[in-house]
């Protein structure tokens, strides 16, 4: 890897900030790496469209926006029409499925999971539904490893709620593992290998 | 508002486009007449229990529940 | 996995390395009012101060901020406050308060787009103008801004360290982008970077002391409210113990204490940073989170062979007219990046022997400039279109 | 229908969270509104900044969105250069009684005919979840991460001390109520004081009930009585309901008036 | 002679006019510190601007003289920097409730312990006859040539709205008991305030009765009485003296020392 | 014993000549809080105004002060407020609502020693730079000035004509000396001079009405608060109703509106008066009262053969740097003449082909500067000594 | 101030310099003590009729008035 | 006359800013003369010293304060002690004998002239000392005529009170020509024709 950018689109409630940091804590302080978490705030303190931006590099990072993602979270309609285009062409966008109907061509790999419904149904608790979207990103790009992860989210949250969030993140690579699996075995392996390309 | 005869011929019209599923309206009937839809919006599902006494439109946050008259549908 | 010394480093926002390096430089007074994007930093000391013995209140407004740390700084406190545009407008009154009455403080304006309320969220870097001439009559002031963290972290110490240095309000005028960003802060340990005390001074109870008469070095040291020196403090033109004068001469020699003892310490208080400047055939001259860009831009170009540098500033005023001068002379073009309509521009045009040749990249939308926006004047200028 | 002939229907659905009672005072305004049959161009509605103040972005009226805690002053000028107008000022809690403070005690004793409507959630919405000077001590706040020790405004008691000719409080659960106090307070000739308690779920809530909007409003049922209820010598904590002062006197913009035509006429 | 001790003499005579209250309220307010035996390094005395605020110049203690309206926020920051000192605020009435009340509503609101003590003489002195908020209705002044139409507040009561824990009225022509009411102000754990009616003979006194100062000090005879008075039922129009609110709450400053101990406990 | 028409002349202080000339202008509302030395001017209208049917405010400080204009401007009337600097700075917040909402207003502001209270009583014109930056964000303003009172009745029109014509607040920064001189001043017949008045829409009840969309000349009609129009006005980036946006491209382009109408209109807005410049080998720069001390030493040098003249400025700002460029062309040197530490005389500086030719002769002690001050400075650069 | 034993040694010192001819302390005296000198300055004219209740000094706003022993002159 | 200049000092409450302003009106207004009035405010807003200068002339005025004083007055020794410098060589100072006692040595000519007492006696209310100390000026410059000082007067006060002041305006008249005249024929004569020359 030499530079990740990831953006993580969706409503104010949805936590996708709280992602954004989470990772970027995971590669910053416990893989040593570089990141710059930035964000974009609407007019709204919330409601509208919320975005937030992860740079994750082995290099020094000056620019601290993404200009096109190599990664695009959006977990709401709204968010999928205002930043759908600013993933780059071979970059993944990762959708709910039951919040975003996506219609764009783009030219990258679209994976459309059911985020929030699983995470409703096997954890009971929409709130770590974030931490569920940060697991599929991880199975699907491997940027930074689970453990960084969780290091970060226990700093975070207080410990009665650790195990929620395990449990969340490990919905999501679990789901983000079963897409790739999905895709067959060739296919899969073109993708794990585009991944470590990225 | 104007003065209505016929309470039964008042119905509870809920625009869902504004409505954010606050669950105000039907935690608050005095009737239970409201319901929520798969995206957790009010909706008017028991008419039948309903006594049009106009407390949901009073307390929407969204202004998003009238209650009209059959005929007067936006 | 690779594991750093978690104690020491963190991964926080802009407004949080303010907070860290005002605790590192020892503040034991905040008060303040939120507003966007500031707010943090009040959130974060609101938690942190009290833990440390520190103390934070919550006022009724801006003004109230403002008094309040005048009054407790007289106590013996290091005292900060923070705000954005619209508190930073009302403020202006009791800042020109502390420049009078000389009392050291540190005051974070983090810009936002304006003018009035503007937008509350996106950035600027548009009260550039105002830190330097926001108040009433003639005075300088000091004001800092950084880039990243790390160099955040740094020079907010240097702000409180000013602050008693040269017994004067210091600004530290950051942006919403710097603010709000987050990236790794390893923060120093405890005396690894300077702290400047407060001076206080020596003369003993019952002596005569003068807390408005500059020693040979220029500093005047202090006496607390509550120790044995009862003095008067006041915002009127006043004598060598703090006592109201009309004297033309006592105003005279007061006002031109207050503007030189800034403004003839331009060298000591400039801060900045060169980057490439050396060989460089174009420089670019930009601060706060805008020098991001432009240093992504300069690394972009290098790697194409062209000749460019970064003249990074960190004091914004007094401005770092011979830094500036020096880093210019003889290069083919100069190109201010700034987020405003070139206000640090035209101080860059004052301060070159060549201002035909100082451009200006800049952006007031509340869109952060890009190394692609900076690009597309670069192009311009060179006459290749955009 | 009635209500939506006042507001400006393009920027709906709201922007207000979900169960935000700051719309719910909105629609009880326009009901008012409607019920005193006020023409459209002879309201003004002037707000500061803050969650409460979007609220003249949504309604068809002379609307003017001014500067945090400032609304009081600005619909002060506006009274002045038109006396015939009506001018509704809606504020939030932090808006009115912090920054705002001021103009709100200068506003009461001018007894300028302005209708104050203070819609406290108790906490600064719009910059999340800061203490606002009707925060509760104990109740946490971004900014008293452990608790407020800073005792809070009795914001009735501030507009009665200040000497505001018509004080009244009602809440969210209460929306006939306060749709009459609107009524009351705008046909008052004077300066009249509203006090609407109202949820903040997002950001009061959250940090300390953690409950919904519904119960959140609920608790304003139980937690409130009206004026001169036995309830309340059961259990002096009750918060009081009602009108608190409906008084006669002279109005600043008319008695100005006034001042203008005996010089005219001594001329 | 014990009031010269906290005198800078180099000053005097002061530059109040003759006949001026002010001079009669240091006085007063030297004697209840002598009374307290306050040590004078331990007492801040913190102004604003005015008429008033050439008080600090005088008193031989730490002294701040602030901006117009802006004392009582100075002297918060000066309490909670060190709460053991005695803070004590004399202001203006216009100081005080004109361009500072905000700042009065909330520091009576927190309940700091600070003394604020408003010498209220009906008028701006220093800027030479103003209005002031506590300009009677039909008074006289220069902004009022007419006579004045904006009513006045009646700060007793616009502190107690507020919150204060201590509030009491008192005059110039009272001098021992004003004396007695500063003592109880400055021991007073909380937030004190402390009215004390005074005249300006320059500029109230000549735009209005244009009587002399000892006129203006006997009126304070005969329009106030003590709280509590039989004859105030006979005349209501009666100003009453006394100490209105004396209540133990909380102080800030300690609450806050509180709850820093409590945090390092648990640390 | 001759007569004049004592009906339309009067002996009176500057202060007077302001409130005469905003009652010319139609004045219709004050709001106002009182401070030295601008006090004499809400004194008089607090009489003047509700006697001609218009209205005086008393308010509760200065922030009051400048919004109850606002307000009182959107129903129609034409408004002002005056003060002095710790007023002035109060009003920033505020001052940048009415240029981010383009609300006709006029501010007086009577220059009084600074920074802080500095000195109540004494002359300065210090807050120049303060005028053209108090408020936050990127913004452009209207300020005007005067050294007698038949121009400053004149010029007090004139702010009112502009405020209208540009839809901005005006700043008329006048100084103590020329606010308490009393003389002679000749008011015109109605009509005599010219009174812009407010510029109403056209547009009907039930069209729509754009009330910030500029016309083809620049100019953006009115309707008045209580009319058949119902619009926002709002100090957030807005859009042509009136309505918040953060839409980039709309922020552009008001950020742009804002600055470009008044600092394109440099020309249209610039008022000076030349005295002997045509012959002048020396010209001499001033403004304010401090053009009288200039003009002064301009008739005694001229007395004794020195060709000197002067360029006196009544526009502050927008800068009249082709006034100023025009007039400084040629010259041997150019003298600033103020009472500041040489804020014009920075934007002199700017302006002319040869600023190494510019000098400055000022006082910044609360004393009224001199023709004797003056010449010594004069005496000093023709290299005679003091 | 001090106990004091005899009353009668008290004596009301004025401060001429700092005395404004206000007149209050000699208006407001409950015995006529005190006079006016020919610059409108106090004067404790009648020592005889001063019965040292000391209202004189606590109202004199520019502190120009003392009651005190004989002695300690200053 | 060409230009002649004049201070007025004293004590706030005397009235020496009103005496100034009546003088440079009925110059300005009723004279068709040039006049500009200016004043010096202590830090107090009454006592110490004020000082208020009028400048008349027949040619336009530029600085518009008092360098060199043609004509002084003080009313106080405060006054006295501070501006008595700043009246010109040959000019004319006049003092109010109960309140100063004048120790300088000016080539000034010294008029000490009891003027306090006379208004206090003759007229019974010291509140109008400031026009008999105006009336003394007029008798020994005649730099405008009584009757437009009275002009200028009406403008100011209310219709009851012309009549008391018109007394203290002959009042000071008188006093100054008497003055003049207790020189004798001869240095009347001379007196006389300096003041013309002025
Ligand atoms: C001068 C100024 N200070 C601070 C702010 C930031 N600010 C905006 S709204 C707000 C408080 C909002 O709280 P409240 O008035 O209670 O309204 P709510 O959002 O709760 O409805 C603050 C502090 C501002 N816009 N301007
Ligand atoms: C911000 C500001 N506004 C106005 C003034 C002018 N000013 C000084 S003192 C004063 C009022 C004085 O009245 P008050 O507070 O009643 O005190 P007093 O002089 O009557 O004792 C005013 C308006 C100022 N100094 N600063
Ligand atoms: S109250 Fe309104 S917004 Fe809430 S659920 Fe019901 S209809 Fe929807
Ligand atoms: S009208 Fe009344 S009963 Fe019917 S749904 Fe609404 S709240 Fe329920
Ligand atoms: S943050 Fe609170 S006050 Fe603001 S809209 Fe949301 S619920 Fe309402
Ligand atoms: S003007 Fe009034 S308040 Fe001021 S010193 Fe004189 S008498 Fe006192
Ligand atoms: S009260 Fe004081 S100042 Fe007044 S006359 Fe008596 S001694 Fe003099
Ligand atoms: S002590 Fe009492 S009696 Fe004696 S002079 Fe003073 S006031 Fe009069
Ligand atoms: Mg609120
Ligand atoms: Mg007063």
């Amino acid at each position: 890897m030499n530079t990740q950018s990831f953006v993580f689109t969706g409503s104010g409630g949805q936590g996708v900030i709280t992602a954004a940091i989470i990772l970027g804590e995971a590669a910053a302080i416990h893989e040593g790496l570089n990141a710059v978490q930035t964000q974009v705030y609407g007019p709204e303190a919330r409601g509208g469209a919320t975005r937030a931006d992860v740079i994750i590099s082995t290099e020094p990072i000056h620019f601290p926006k993404v200009v096109n993602a190599n990664v695009l979270v959006c977990l709401t309609q709204e968010a999928y029409d205002k930043f759908g285009r600013i993933v780059q062409p071979g970059g993944l966008l990762i959708v709910d499925s039951l919040y975003v109907r996506a219609t764009k061509n783009t030219e990258a790999r679209q994976v459309m999971l059911p985020m929030y419904e699983t995470t409703k149904k096997e954890i009971g608790n929409p709130v770590v539904f974030n931490i569920c979207v940060l697991g599929c990103v991880l199975a699907l790009t491997w940027v930074v490893t689970p453990d960084s992860v969780l290091s970060a989210l226990k700093t975070k949250i207080a410990p009665k709620y650790v195990d929620m969030n395990s449990k969340a993140l490990k919905l999501g690579l679990d789901m983000g593992e079963k897409w790739r699996a999905s895709l067959g075995p060739v296919a899969a392996q073109k993708e794990a290998a585009k991944i470590k390309k990225s | 508002m104007e003065a209505i005869k016929d309470k039964k011929n008042l119905q509870v019209v809920i625009n869902a486009g504004w409505c954010k599923s606050c669950g105000i309206c039907i935690d608050l009937c005095p009737k239970g007449a409201l319901g929520r839809d798969n995206r957790d919006k009010a909706v008017w599902q028991y008419p039948d229990k309903c006594i049009r006494c106009g407390l949901c439109e009073l307390r929407c946050p969204d202004l998003a529940i009238t209650l009209q008259e059959a005929e007067e549908e936006e | 996995m690779k594991r750093s010394n978690v104690a020491t480093q963190k991964f926080i926002q802009g407004n949080e390395a303010v907070v860290e390096g005002a605790l590192y430089a020892g503040l034991g007074f905040y008060a303040g009012y939120p507003i966007t994007p500031s707010t943090e930093i009040a959130e974060q000391l609101a938690e942190k101060l009290p833990a440390r013995g520190g103390k934070f209140i919550q006022m009724e407004d801006e003004i109230a901020s403002m008094c309040a740390i005048i009054g407790a700084a007289l106590t013996g406190q290091k005292t900060m406050t923070a705000t954005s545009g619209p508190g930073f407008s009302l403020m202006q009154e009791a800042l020109g308060y502390a420049v009078m009455a000389e009392v050291p403080c540190v005051v974070v304006n983090v810009q936002r787009t304006g003018p009035s309320t503007g937008i509350a969220t996106t950035v600027a870097q548009a009260d550039v103008m105002q830190a330097r001439w926001g108040t009433h009559g003639d005075h300088a002031i000091i004001a800092l801004t950084a880039s990243n963290l790390q160099d955040l972290f740094r020079i907010t110490v240097e702000a409180f360290n000013m602050a008693e240095t040269y017994r004067t309000p210091v600004i530290l005028l950051i942006d919403e982008v710097v603010g709000h960003m987050r990236e790794k802060l390893t923060i120093p340990a405890p005396g690894e970077y300077q702290v400047v005390d407060r001076l206080l001074t020596s003369v003993p109870s019952g002596i005569d002391y003068h807390p408005y008469l500059p020693r040979e070095d220029g500093r005047l040291p202090m006496s607390d409210f509550g120790g044995v020196h009862r003095y008067n403090v006041t915002g009127l033109i006043h004598d060598m113990w703090g006592f109201p004068s009309t004297d033309p001469a006592v105003a005279y020699n007061l006002i031109h204490h207050l503007v030189d003892k800034i403004e003839n310490m331009e060298l000591e208080i400039a801060r900045y940073q060169e980057f490439f400047t050396e060989d460089a055939e174009i420089l670019l001259i930009s601060y706060g989170s805008s020098a991001r860009s432009a240093l992504q831009v300069v690394e972009d170009r290098r790697k194409q062979g062209v000749k460019m540098g970064l003249l990074e500033l960190n004091t914004l005023w007094p401005f770092p007219a011979e830094a500036v001068r020096r880093n210019s002379a003889g290069k083919n073009y100069i190109l201010v990046v700034e987020m405003n309509m070139g206000q640090i521009y035209q101080e860059v045009k004052k301060a070159v022997q060549n201002p035909e040749r100082v451009y200006l990249a800049n952006r007031f939308d509340g869109i952060f400039i890009s190394h692609n926006d900076i690009g597309k004047v670069l192009n311009l200028i060179q006459g290749k279109g955009v | 229908m009635p209500v939506k002939r006042y507001l400006r229907q393009r920027f709906f659905p709201q922007l207000w969270c979900a169960g935000c009672g700051h719309g719910q005072i909105m629609a009880s305004l326009i009901r008012a509104i409607e019920e005193l049959g006020l023409q459209k161009n002879n309201v003004v509605v002037v707000s500061g900044i803050g969650c409460s103040s979007r609220m003249p972005g949504y309604l068809d009226f002379h609307t003017l969105h001014t500067l945090h805690g400032r609304a009081l002053a600005f619909a002060t000028g506006v009274k002045m250069g038109r006396p015939e107008l009506n001018v509704i000022v809606p504020m939030g809690d932090g808006d009115a009684s912090a920054i705002g403070g001021n103009h709100l005690i200068h506003a009461a004793r001018r007894n300028i005919n302005i209708t104050a409507i203070v819609m406290n959630n108790n906490i600064y919405g719009m910059t999340g979840g800061q203490s606002s000077p009707t925060t509760p001590v104990a109740a946490k706040s971004t900014t008293a991460p452990l608790g407020n020790i800073d005792p809070a405004f009795d914001l009735v008691e501030l507009a009665k001390g200040a000497g505001a000719s018509f004080v009244a409080r009602s809440t969210t659960y209460h929306s006939k109520e306060m749709q009459n106090m609107f009524v009351k307070a705008i046909n008052h000739k004077g300066f009249s004081f509203v006090e609407v308690l109202t949820q903040c779920p997002t950001y009061y809530g959250r940090k300390n009930e953690g409950v919904s909007p519904t119960e959140m409003m609920k608790k304003f049922a139980t937690t409130t009585t009206s004026i001169g209820s036995p309830k309340k010598k059961e259990n002096p904590e009750l918060i009081e309901r009602g009108v608190f002062v409906d008084q006669e006197r002279t109005e600043y913009a008319s008695s100005y008036c006034e001042m203008i035509n005996q010089m005219r006429k001594q001329k």
